[in-house]
């Protein structure tokens, strides 16, 4: 067993390194992300992060949490801003391309490491699914409604208004009229 | 010659319940620290120096393996220290893969000292004033494994010179082994039947069946369960007051918590360090016996004159 | 006949869904702790069933050769990693002798290889793991058709090579996280596809050998002895 | 049947394998009755066997069976002693006593922490006794207890089961196959045939008895030597039992004008060696001692070779190094004039080399006799009809035909060794290799085998026996040689060789050895009293 143990490690260390490839980055490198500028014709979308449903179920976070560092008064953690629209992209290559611009931390499963086969948010500026009871997580809404299709899936349109939310109570608190639905799938 | 070994096989594993439940039910750092210190320090007094160095030599590679591994997989944590292939690698995952890590090796080394000091025969008392049955069992494949070892070898060596498969060959090793095993499978099963009868001829399976054990619980196991009890429960009301929380994301924690609640880690560190403060009491005694013993009397009156 | 029910809700049922509110419960700190205790309690029904059925000395006689069988095979094979006939001779204890002894025979055998490989926190996983693989080979529906067919048998020496596999990489998890991670999880266990492989190879290999031989001597007993 | 045994008594049963004395003897105890179908009543203390309660039973009968090994049931010593106890439910200071006790009584208490694997073959067997007088029986029934262990541990056993008779009044009932060490302290021996008590009487008496019942019954040549002498040479009613009394006999009734045999002990073999040791030395490790130490040993054509010593001298590893399944790390076995390690192992053991190991149960692996001999021919190459022929021929030869259906397993002891034996012929050796063939074989099995032996010589083969069964040695040898201290010491003709030997001789010898010289077998004896002829006041006597 325990040598299986350690050559169990080594073959994930090995693969890991393998699969993925070593490329390191400083922070300043990784954060310094090139933002298209907004001109007249380019097409828009609107993004914003918030933490909202949080603030009422304070009582609820680990003590870490309980900062204005990671929860701020306001419950805005990304005010609602604009972004050019890249052909083909994805509500997840906006919140990427947007949290690397304002140096938010962002946390996700890639689409391979799941059965959904989309990327699944797990934090967002240090907040993580689960961090306010079993029943919290990470969700997106576009146009105000409750896509179906994981992050990765969803083809923004010109216009579109994006708006990640942190709920503690599988939607229900950001009005999510509540079914058998994953959070966040 | 084992201070700690001497005591009730029940006390023993009390004991090793406690510390296993603590290393992994606490996350804190000190904790583990204390705890990987007492079963080291207890390893190297009960094992060889030897397999102690080599064990130790295994386990360190192991500790570094898993304390890399942590970052790799988790991107929490506040101090990025750089990106890997786009995720962001973090002081704090780093940390909490050693936390881990030490726990882990505290574990194993506990585990390894519970094997030299629960031999198997203490380890059948305990297991069987629980289920005796299937601690017959065990005791019986116990007694079986050199047995039939022996046998094995003896087969090999008597289907060698019948003249079938001889040569050195892959296929031929195979082939005899099968034989062997053939051989050791009719012979094993068939003796079980004469084996059954002579524990049936023993009167077994009567209904009222005692447990007998050399063991005799003494006044000091009853002394130090009392103490291992209050040590646990005050460690166990810290852990729930929350005295020790510790956390690691998205900040480490600082250790002003541990500062203030001094005292409580007290406790855990007289908890770990147990096993090996009773073998050196024992050395200590022993030296001090010998000393008076090799004392002749006639120099221990000319001291008093 | 009722208790023996309950034995297997408590095995199939209770404790899948103990561990699962362990995972969302627990889901942090102490999971490691709170898996090895579900693993222990859910040794100890069948053990205690096994107490209390009426003894047949003979059964627990060859039981523990047996267990004595499989230890002493996985020193044979101890050079090559993963490649162990334990499996094998637990699934046939299963089908000759039923549920329970088979889960027997696979829990004891962990417990007592490991003094010689090892002990150690992953003790109960490995007796859970090989005691369940016996219980359901034990199973009177399946083992009929075990010791029947042969390609069942081989399918269930794949499955359980599988089976052991995955859940052996739970313990893995855990003890490269201190916690459950599902993802994580994922990953390793699709790195650990080649121990998967060899398990089941060797399963199969084992069960395929040793089926006639052992099954012959089994019968032998049974009818000379009435067991 | 029917018999009865009284409180105290010292009872032996005896009789030919297959005659149903382990039947018989495993009926007195209810817990190991075997399956069948079983008629009449057996009483213990005037009440119904089958009607004592269980815990009784277990506890006032005791049993101890043949192989030491299958008894043993935990793995510690003192745990070992206390099971039984336990099984009664006895609380622990009862159960510590009594341990003790014993422990004390058998001179265990050396060994009392020891792991009961760790113990001696003899060891093994006292502990198995020491664990059932543990639960102090009223009974104790022995199924041949000695037939696993060597002379010197069997004498032990059995001095120990007299003291218990003697000193505590224990009632004993033995089945057992060398008689030769129980006839001088049994009260009554019982002789079964074919599931029958054909005769019961005192141990002095049973000779004379059995007789005049029949004077040609095989089981008169499994009796002590002392008893057979006295057989053939007298017609009176009570005959000696140990040696002293033999040797009183043989002075006060026979002349000694003829003191030596005129023997007609010609070497037959050519005297080309044909297998050649010269110089052996060998230990099983590095840092382990010498077990051979300078052996040197030649074995002639046709010859039959015992090498004999104490148990654990090396005898058994002397045979393996021999054999060519160790290799010794200093001097060399010459073979037919090539070194053994010159040879290719599969051509060794074809036609050439067979060793019978003292665990002959290691030899089969199939699930009747006939199978496993079947075997042999994937080594032989042979045509399947030339197989059949030639199994057919050995069984022939062995008289075993009626045991080619039987599962090895079943048969007993001495069967098993005869049929491994037929195993081994198979493979058409020249040279066979016999570690203790006579383990657990009686006095008139050692005959036949003797005559097979003999059968063997004279079809060319050669043998090497090692044992430690003075008697057998005596019986079949060209040549003996003594194996002590890593060497063998001094070897000779049977004759020379034991009529040199103060101690280590046979019974016969150590009986006439006074009065005449060379005589090492009962026959020895028989012909040279009858030779000599009776003292004439005994006849005026009678």
């Amino acid at each position: 067993m325990r040598k299986d143990l350690l050559l169990v490690a080594v073959i994930v260390l090995i693969g890991v390194i393998l699969f993925k490839g070593t490329k390191i980055q400083s922070v300043e490198e990784y954060y310094l992300t090139h933002i298209d500028d907004i001109t007249p014709e380019s097409e828009t979308i609107k993004i914003s992060i918030r933490v909202d449903a949080v603030l009422e179920h304070l009582d609820k976070l680990p003590e870490s949490l309980r900062s204005e560092k990671y929860i701020p008064k306001d419950g805005i953690i990304l005010e609602e801003t604009e972004y050019v629209l890249r052909p083909g992209d994805t509500v997840f290559d906006v919140l990427l391309r947007a949290t690397r611009h304002h140096k938010i931390p962002f946390d996700y499963q890639g689409s391979e490491e799941n059965r959904f086969g989309s990327v699944y948010i797990k934090g967002i500026n240090h907040l993580y699914e689960y961090d306010c009871g079993p029943l919290s997580g990470w969700m997106y809404t576009v146009n105000g409604e409750f896509p179906d299709e994981g992050v990765s899936k969803y083809k923004l349109e010109d216009g579109d208004v994006i708006a990640i939310q942190y709920t503690c109570d599988l939607g229900r608190d950001l009005g999510h009229p509540y079914d058998e639905k994953e959070v966040n799938p | 010659m084992r201070g700690f070994a001497t005591f009730h096989p029940f006390v023993l594993f009390l004991y090793y319940a406690m510390v296993l439940i603590i290393t992994m039910l606490m996350l804190h750092p000190v904790i583990l620290v204390l705890s990987l210190f007492g079963s080291l320090l207890f390893f190297l007094t009960i094992a060889p120096l030897r397999q102690f160095l080599l064990d130790l030599g295994f386990y360190f590679l192991m500790f570094l393996l898993v304390a890399i591994t942590n970052p790799l997989f988790v991107h929490k944590g506040e101090t990025i220290l750089f990106f890997l292939n786009d995720d962001p690698v973090t002081l704090e995952a780093i940390i909490y893969g050693f936390v881990i890590a030490t726990m882990l090796v505290a574990v194993i080394f506990w585990s390894k000292s519970f094997s030299e000091i629960l031999t198997t025969d203490k380890f059948l008392y305990v297991f069987g004033k629980v289920v005796p049955k299937s601690a017959l069992v065990l005791s019986m494949a116990f007694q079986f494994i050199p047995l039939f070892k022996r046998q094995i070898k003896k087969v090999h060596e008597a289907q060698k010179t019948l003249g079938l498969y001889t040569s050195n060959s892959i296929t031929d090793r195979i082939l005899g082994g099968i034989r062997v095993f053939n051989s050791i499978l009719t012979w094993s099963l068939e003796s079980s039947i004469h084996r059954a009868d002579a524990m049936k001829a023993r009167g077994y399976g009567l209904p009222k069946r005692s447990n007998f054990s050399l063991y005799k619980f003494e006044k000091r196991d009853l002394g130090i369960i009392g103490a291992l009890f209050v040590m646990f429960f005050v460690i166990i009301f810290a852990y729930i007051k929350q005295y020790f929380a510790f956390n690691y994301y998205p900040a480490i924690s600082d250790f002003t918590d541990t500062k203030q609640y001094f005292f409580y880690f007290l406790f855990v560190f007289m908890l770990t360090i147990l096993p090996f403060m009773m073998e050196m009491k024992e050395n200590l005694l022993w030296t001090f016996l010998k000393r008076k013993i090799s004392a002749s009397p006639i120099r221990n009156k000319k001291n008093v004159s | 006949m009722n208790k023996t029910f309950i034995n297997k809700l408590i095995v199939l049922g209770v404790i899948p869904v103990l561990v699962l509110s362990g995972l969302f419960v627990f889901q942090d700190r102490s999971f490691i702790l709170i898996s090895l205790l579900i693993a222990v309690l859910a040794l100890l029904p069948i053990f205690l069933s096994f107490e209390k059925k009426e003894a047949n000395i003979r059964r627990m006689v060859t039981l523990a050769t047996l267990v004595t069988l499989s230890v002493v095979g996985r020193f044979i094979f101890a050079a090559i990693p993963g490649f162990q006939p334990v499996t094998a001779i637990v699934v046939i204890s299963a089908i000759f002798f039923g549920s329970e002894a088979g889960f027997m025979v696979g829990a004891l055998s962990a417990l007592i290889s490991n003094i010689y490989f090892g002990q150690g926190p992953w003790t109960p996983f490995q007796m859970f793991a090989w005691g369940l693989i016996g219980f359901i080979a034990g199973h009177p529906k399946w083992s009929l058709r075990l010791k029947e067919n042969r390609l069942h048998l081989v399918l269930y020496g794949v499955f359980a090579g599988m089976m052991y596999s995955l859940m052996m990489d739970v313990w893995t998890v855990m003890s490269l996280d201190g916690t459950f991670n599902f993802s994580r999880y994922v990953t390793i266990a699709a790195l650990a596809l080649p121990f998967m492989a060899v398990y089941a190879v060797s399963n199969v290999v084992f069960l395929l050998l040793a089926i006639k031989p052992v099954g012959e001597k089994l019968e032998r007993l049974k009818t000379k002895y009435g067991m | 049947m029917s018999f009865s045994i009284k409180q105290g008594e010292f009872v032996v049963i005896f009789g030919e394998s297959g005659s149903g004395k382990s039947t018989l003897l495993r009926l007195l105890k209810r817990e190991l009755t075997p399956h069948g179908k079983k008629e009449g009543v057996i009483y213990y203390k005037n009440r119904r066997l089958d009607e004592l309660d269980d815990d009784t039973s277990a506890r006032e009968i005791g049993f101890v069976m043949q192989q030491p090994e299958v008894q043993i049931v935990t793995d510690k010593v003192w745990h070992e002693l206390a099971f039984g106890l336990e099984n009664l439910g006895e609380p622990t200071d009862v159960i510590r006593r009594r341990v003790g006790e014993i422990a004390n009584f058998f001179g265990i208490h050396h060994w009392f922490h020891k792991h009961t694997m760790e113990l001696s073959g003899g060891q093994k067997q006292l502990l198995n006794l020491a664990s059932v007088l543990v639960m102090q029986p009223e009974v104790l029934l022995l199924d041949e207890p000695t037939s696993q262990l060597d002379p010197i541990a069997a004498e032990e056993f059995i001095d120990i089961l007299h003291k218990l008779n003697r000193d505590l009044g224990l009632t004993i009932v033995l089945v057992e196959h060398d008689l030769e060490k129980v006839f001088p302290i049994a009260d009554r021996v019982l002789l079964l045939e074919s599931g029958n008590i054909i005769l019961e009487a005192k141990p002095e008496e049973i000779g004379g008895k059995l007789k005049r019942l029949n004077d040609t019954h095989n089981m008169l040549q499994a009796l002590p030597t002392v008893v057979r002498i006295f057989n053939e040479l007298s017609d009176q009613p009570i005959s000696p039992l140990t040696v002293k009394e033999g040797k009183r006999f043989i002075t006060e009734h026979f002349n000694d004008h003829i003191v030596r045999l005129e023997t007609s002990e010609t070497s037959a073999n050519d005297e080309t060696p044909i297998l050649e040791a010269k110089n052996l030395w060998f230990r099983y490790e590095r840092n382990r001692p010498d077990i051979l130490r300078g052996v040197n040993v030649s074995v002639n054509k046709g010859e039959i070779v015992t090498i004999l010593g104490g148990n654990g001298s090396g005898k058994t590893t002397l045979l393996k190094v021999l054999s060519g399944q160790r290799r010794a790390y200093r001097g060399n076995v010459v073979l037919k004039g090539k070194k053994l390690t010159k040879y290719k192992q599969s051509a060794l053991y074809k036609q050439l080399i067979a060793l019978l190991p003292q665990d002959v149960q290691t030899i089969f692996l199939k699930s009747t006799v006939e199978e496993d001999y079947a075997e042999i021919g994937k080594v032989m190459n042979g045509t399947k009809e030339a197989l059949e022929q030639s199994i057919h021929k050995i069984a022939n030869l062995l008289s075993i035909e009626h045991l080619l259906e039987k599962h090895p397993y079943d048969l007993s002891g001495g069967e098993q060794q005869i049929v491994a034996l037929g195993k081994l012929l198979l493979l058409e050796p020249e040279i066979i290799f016999l570690d203790e063939p006579t383990k657990g074989v009686d006095a008139y099995s050692k005959l036949k085998l003797r005559d097979l032996f003999m059968d063997l010589k004279a079809q060319g083969k050669t043998m090497v026996v090692v044992t430690h069964d003075v008697e057998f040695a005596a019986l079949i040898s060209d040549r003996c040689g003594l194996f002590f201290d890593g060497e063998i010491v001094s070897t000779g003709k049977p004759k020379e060789f034991f009529a040199n030997n103060n101690f280590y001789t046979t019974i016969a010898n150590r009986i006439s050895r006074h009065q005449y010289e060379g005589c090492v077998t009962a026959e020895d004896v028989i012909d040279i009293c009858k030779l000599n002829g009776v003292k004439k006041h005994e006849q005026n006597i009678h």
